[in-house]
């Protein structure tokens, strides 16, 4: 690169690059770029870390528990995706907005999201969860790559209201070959939107590898688009944390949109509905298990001589209580009423969708009428 | 009461839609600089400035979607896509997501976003400019569509669209930019008739003929040749294509049994096929012939010197009159 | 005779196409290695190779817009959209390319593709995953629209489907694809039945019931419940939606005077508008009452929970059923 | 760049730089990477190029005044953009294949596209004018960007057939902001596809400049999709003969997609409907005019000792004889037949367009009787 390339990026890093500050191992690795960024997390604020990846681990167990006794119709888990996460997500101010794809459980859990409100869509339930503004969240987009051109245009909105928000766009590295997404780069640059694109490349898309999506990284598709794009170890919830934190800022500095690649893995099938086996070896799936996220923060808290046990009893105790939540949530999901099907089409009455609901009353309540008849 | 054309009229209701709420955004291709193809942004950009009324890049999907943001958000962006012809790369966005957003978000979200369309052909432009896609958003839930057809209603209508909390399809019949009429522009709308009722523009007593935007005008010099037949033809001007209003459809057909509804869309599962069935079902009883619809051909919109053989003009309107009639028509040895 | 699912029929049909023909090509996302989400390109990538079933970059435009460049070099391109709600993406290319490139050429370049779309509800499913969105298509000039119902149908019908020389929007009820029946794996093309003709999968005389997809078995299943209330209704199973097979509705309703149509798409320009409408204009004196649409709400697809109450189903045919015959029924007294 | 880099793209050159062998002033640069792609071209081939280009700006200037005579319905000038075309259009082998826009009536031109068959479709008297096998160009595409797919999927079946053809897309700079161009860059990359996009960058999608879809050079982008990008002066018909001639070759070698980017400008109007001074000045097109892709040859052929005056009245004879076919070639466009605008909407019989194309032909009939009846 040169000097005038770093200069458009604000990046001495490259995007080939992998920033990394907590190597599989939990050995922390100096990263004179991004070390500042994370200067003040201590070790509280690593416990806290690692206490939410376990917790949200043991969500996404329980919930995927829950599918298979058919208490949800389907579960998409996020397992080995925790640091990309968390470490994002733990980055966010308040007033961010966060517009996000199907599988960002962990990120609507450190939104505030209860998990009676992250089940009741997989429940089949409702079309959707939270209220939006309350978390700051925007409702989950399941059509590969939407939410990108969402998140740009609440960005320019931000900007042109001077607001001091940024938003965030969570997609996968499939999402990466849809016009949306790459719509939403062009958008975010011209308007310098305050948006940060965070795709987390966990390796597949269903069961298409990456390298169907792109021979390279897809942080090096950002420079086309005039943004900065970086590369990090998505299963370092540090490294995650620093690079996050730093293109938020930017971002609200007015200096514009930055793309980050989360290189992680999803331990897991796609859904609940997919068989892994089919597409991928265990050596693969072997091979990244080394790479845990928790187990090598663990190691590092261990290293730097945090008390591990009341760690790990604060952890487990704290994923004990969320399942205990969960479990709870679950029932607490009330089975919509029929009549709600007709709910919230519109803002304003609508005399077409009034009629017809008129109607399916009249029929629904035939079968009430015969079903006294028959008392 | 002032004289201007109908894109003046629009471009005067857009006008105030920006003085009147700060949250009103105009996006699209060329709508700064240049005020758009056809000019019905133009002046606004200097006037509001270039974060109220936004030239965007070349991406429709992207405009669209990025709307979808600037409405979560709480702005009531107004989209303009160039011709008719380029809306189907925003089509996944409408569908799926400003169509269904409020649904999906269980009304936490709205999606209080007009999509402007200059649609339908008579002007003689290359392809792809001359589309009548308006059945792809009727079928669509969650959409609200509208057609306008004469300046007066132009200026009020795409007020109450931006004013409307549902995302609203609004279609501009461009062969009818130039044309000028009356226009109130001190017009409250709160008096204004609501956008969602159709109007009875001729009044008739044998058959009713329904149609909208650049049609209307085609259907009152129908009439009117008609009366020299002592034909009377009801027209009604359609105005709200998703909802109907039935009420004034129905109506009239009980009075006269008689229905034709024509526009420049396709037969085949157009906006015509919708109101046949809705008016049978609803009026079977007082129906004296099957409902007709004339309409374009089911083909890709042709080259311009043959859009005068595919468009309905005033006798292909006639002659499904006389259709709807009885009386000697094209089809008169076929249908005996 | 072989007993396979739904889903193998498909299967078979695309391997035999594969086999005869080196043109053809499978495109889309997860249909190699992993054999498609549903399974129904099972087998077909070890046995063919990835260049005729191929694995794509997750675009659905990317998908069928190489497809188009793909017949333009003469060949013959299926393309699987994993799931309905996935196919606006690609609306642009399917509206303004595959259905009007032989228009546009004036016939010089032919778009032999098959869009196949797995559609419908009924598996409790999450959102845009049970859509019907088949209306979009048939009011697409330059397209045709099948949907099938069964799996000696549909083994055919995929074949007919790669064989013709238009494109081809194919649609597969889901929730039926792991349904049984009888499939004959070495029937001849040239002697099967044609896939514009409906087929009359029920006979009777009081109504004609008319439906396609997934809800040609609950239609079914209607009659024999009606049966015994001594209601004889006839069922024709579309099997082509664009174009329709009328002469084949037509010669029913000329007899039973009534019409059903039923289908889970949305009321609002829904097929069954189309039907309606096209069965009032062609058998008006015949007919007895108002065609009957029995349909999805127009309502974005709602929750797995919910959608019981959203898709037709027995109790609401038959209900439309009454309706055409003037018996009982739930708008009784609304009607009355 | 490092080189690994220059591995990937095959490329010495950065997607920055603008290639350049003739300047403004006719003055040829040496260029070690491209000399060695136009070494055979000499006096007799350069003044074939610009006979070429002095053709095509008649041709072009003809058919605006056919257009503003009326017996046009629209024209799209190339006007300022006959290098770019020239240029690329002369590299290509006989069996390639052209996927282009609506402004590429140079490259028609050398597709051997007789001058009735590019006018047809602008008079309104046909949906198309030439049989694209017979040409080997596609039909033009009004939908901005839609061709680069087909382009893509064209070239994967060259692959697949190991044909050694290679196609080429053009588009605009206003096309690269729409995905479909994204996901065809995405889509070539994947399949390594001999592609080559061919984006003319003439400063403007109608009113709007090129820094409202990108920032930075368009040629940037490539990178990011796994394929060199090459930014050429567009005006410069050699450097453009040069890029085109290395990109093809590369992708029949089966060396996979480049992207070339041709910085020109669009002297005229959009079309013969739009008003250029509503956005942009004269002094801008002042400027460009300076850069003259005709001039600038005209003078390096003067400088290189050809006699100059063979040269013009060659090339005066060569375009008045181009505009004479030109013009005849309009009044040899028959008006289409009323009941063609049934043709070919289907290629196989189709119940319900037959039904609809008799009723119509009797209504037809009813005139014609009525007329008969005036008699
Ligand atoms: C427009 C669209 N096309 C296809 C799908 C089906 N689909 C659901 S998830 C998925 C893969 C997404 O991969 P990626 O973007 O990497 O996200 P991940 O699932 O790995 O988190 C696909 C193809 C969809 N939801 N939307
Ligand atoms: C999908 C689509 N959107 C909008 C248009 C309207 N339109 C026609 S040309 C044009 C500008 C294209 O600019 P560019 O790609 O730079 O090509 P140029 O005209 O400069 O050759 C626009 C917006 C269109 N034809 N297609
Ligand atoms: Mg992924
Ligand atoms: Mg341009």
């Amino acid at each position: 690169m040169t000097p005038s390339d770093r200069e458009a990026t604000g990046l001495l890093t490259r995007p080939d690059d992998l920033v990394r500050l907590l190597d599989a191992t939990g050995r922390r690795h100096a990263n004179p770029e991004f070390d500042p960024w994370v200067a003040d997390v201590d070790v509280d604020a690593l416990v806290d870390l690692h206490r939410e990846m376990v917790v949200v681990r043991r969500l996404d167990a329980e919930a995927t528990a829950l599918q298979r006794q058919g208490e949800l119709a389907l579960w998409p888990p996020l397992a080995g995706q925790e640091a990309a996460q968390i470490g994002s997500a733990r980055a966010l101010h308040d007033d961010d907005f966060v517009f996000s794809s199907y599988r960002e459980h962990a990120i609507a859990w450190l939104r505030g999201v209860r998990p009676d409100e992250l089940l009741s869509v997989w429940r089949g339930a409702a079309a959707s969860g939270w209220d939006p503004y309350e978390k700051r969240m925007a409702i989950p987009n399941i059509i590969i790559g939407a939410q990108s051109l969402h998140a740009v245009g609440w960005a320019m909105g931000a900007k042109w209201e001077a607001s001091s928000a940024a938003s965030i766009a969570y997609f996968g590295d499939g999402a990466t070959s849809e016009g949306d997404v790459n719509e939403a780069l062009v958008f975010a640059s011209s308007f310098d939107a305050p948006v940060v694109f965070f795709c987390q490349n966990n390796g597949w898309a269903i069961s298409e590898p990456v390298g169907l999506q792109s021979k390279q990284p897809l942080a090096r598709r950002a420079d086309g688009f005039g943004m900065p794009g970086i590369r990090v170890d998505g299963n370092d919830v540090l490294a995650v944390l620093a690079v996050t934190r730093w293109a938020l800022d930017r971002a609200r500095r007015g200096e514009g949109p930055a793309f980050i690649e989360a290189v992680t893995y999803r331990m897991g099938p796609h859904t609940t509905a997919d068989d892994p086996k089919r597409y991928r070896t265990d050596d693969d799936l072997a091979e990244w298990r080394e790479r845990d996220p928790i187990t090598r923060l663990h190691a590092f808290l261990a290293a730097s001589g945090a008390d591990m046990e009341a760690v790990d009893a604060d952890a487990k105790a704290a994923a004990d209580r969320a399942a205990a939540e969960l479990r709870a949530g679950i029932t607490a999901i009330p089975d919509p009423e029929p009549m709600s099907v007709f709910d919230h089409v519109y803002a304003e009455p609508n005399s077409h969708l009034e009629r017809q609901r008129d109607r399916y009353a009249r029929y629904l309540a035939m079968f009430d009428e015969s079903a006294e008849g028959a008392r | 009461m002032t004289t201007i054309t109908f894109g003046k009229a629009i471009n005067e209701g857009l006008r105030r839609a920006l003085a009147d709420d700060d949250t009103v955004v105009l996006m699209g291709e060329d709508i700064g600089t240049l005020g758009g193809v056809f000019r019905i942004t133009d002046g606004l950009k200097a006037e509001f400035g270039e974060h109220r009324v936004v030239d965007t890049p070349l991406s429709e999907a992207g405009i669209v979607g990025t709307a979808v943001g600037l409405a979560y958000r709480g702005f009531r962006p107004v989209v303009e896509i160039q011709f008719d012809g380029f809306v189907y790369p925003a089509f996944d966005q409408i569908v799926a997501q400003v169509a269904k957003l409020h649904y999906r978000s269980r009304g936490t979200v709205r999606m209080p976003m007009v999509i402007r369309i200059p649609f339908g052909g008579g002007i003689g432009a290359a392809e792809h400019h001359s589309e009548s896609p308006e059945a792809y958003f009727t079928h669509t839930a969650g959409l609200r569509v509208i057609a306008c057809s004469n300046p007066a209603d132009a200026y009020v209508m795409i007020r109450q669209a931006i004013a409307s909390d549902d995302p609203v399809v609004f279609l501009e019949p461009k062969r009818r930019y130039h044309v000028k009429g009356e226009v109130d522009l001190e017009a409250n709308l709160a008096d204004a008739r609501p956008m969602g009722v159709a109007t009875t523009v001729a009044a008739g007593d044998d058959v009713t003929l329904v149609t909208y935007g650049a049609l209307v005008q085609t259907a009152k010099d129908a009439a009117t040749a008609a009366a020299e037949d002592d034909v009377s033809i009801e027209v009604i001007d359609l105005r709200s294509l998703a909802p109907v209003d039935y009420a004034t459809i129905e109506a009239s057909v009980r009075r006269t049994g008689r229905l034709v509804v024509a526009h420049e869309a396709g037969e085949q599962g157009g906006v015509g096929a919708e109101i046949a069935a809705s008016i049978t079902e609803r009026c079977f009883d007082f129906l004296e012939a099957a409902p007709v619809r004339v309409t374009g051909h089911d083909i890709p919109y042709p080259p311009a010197k043959l859009e005068q053989y595919h468009l309905p003009d005033l006798d292909r309107i006639l002659d499904g009159v006389d259709r709807a009639l009885g009386r000697p028509n094209s089809l008169s040895e076929v249908d005996a």
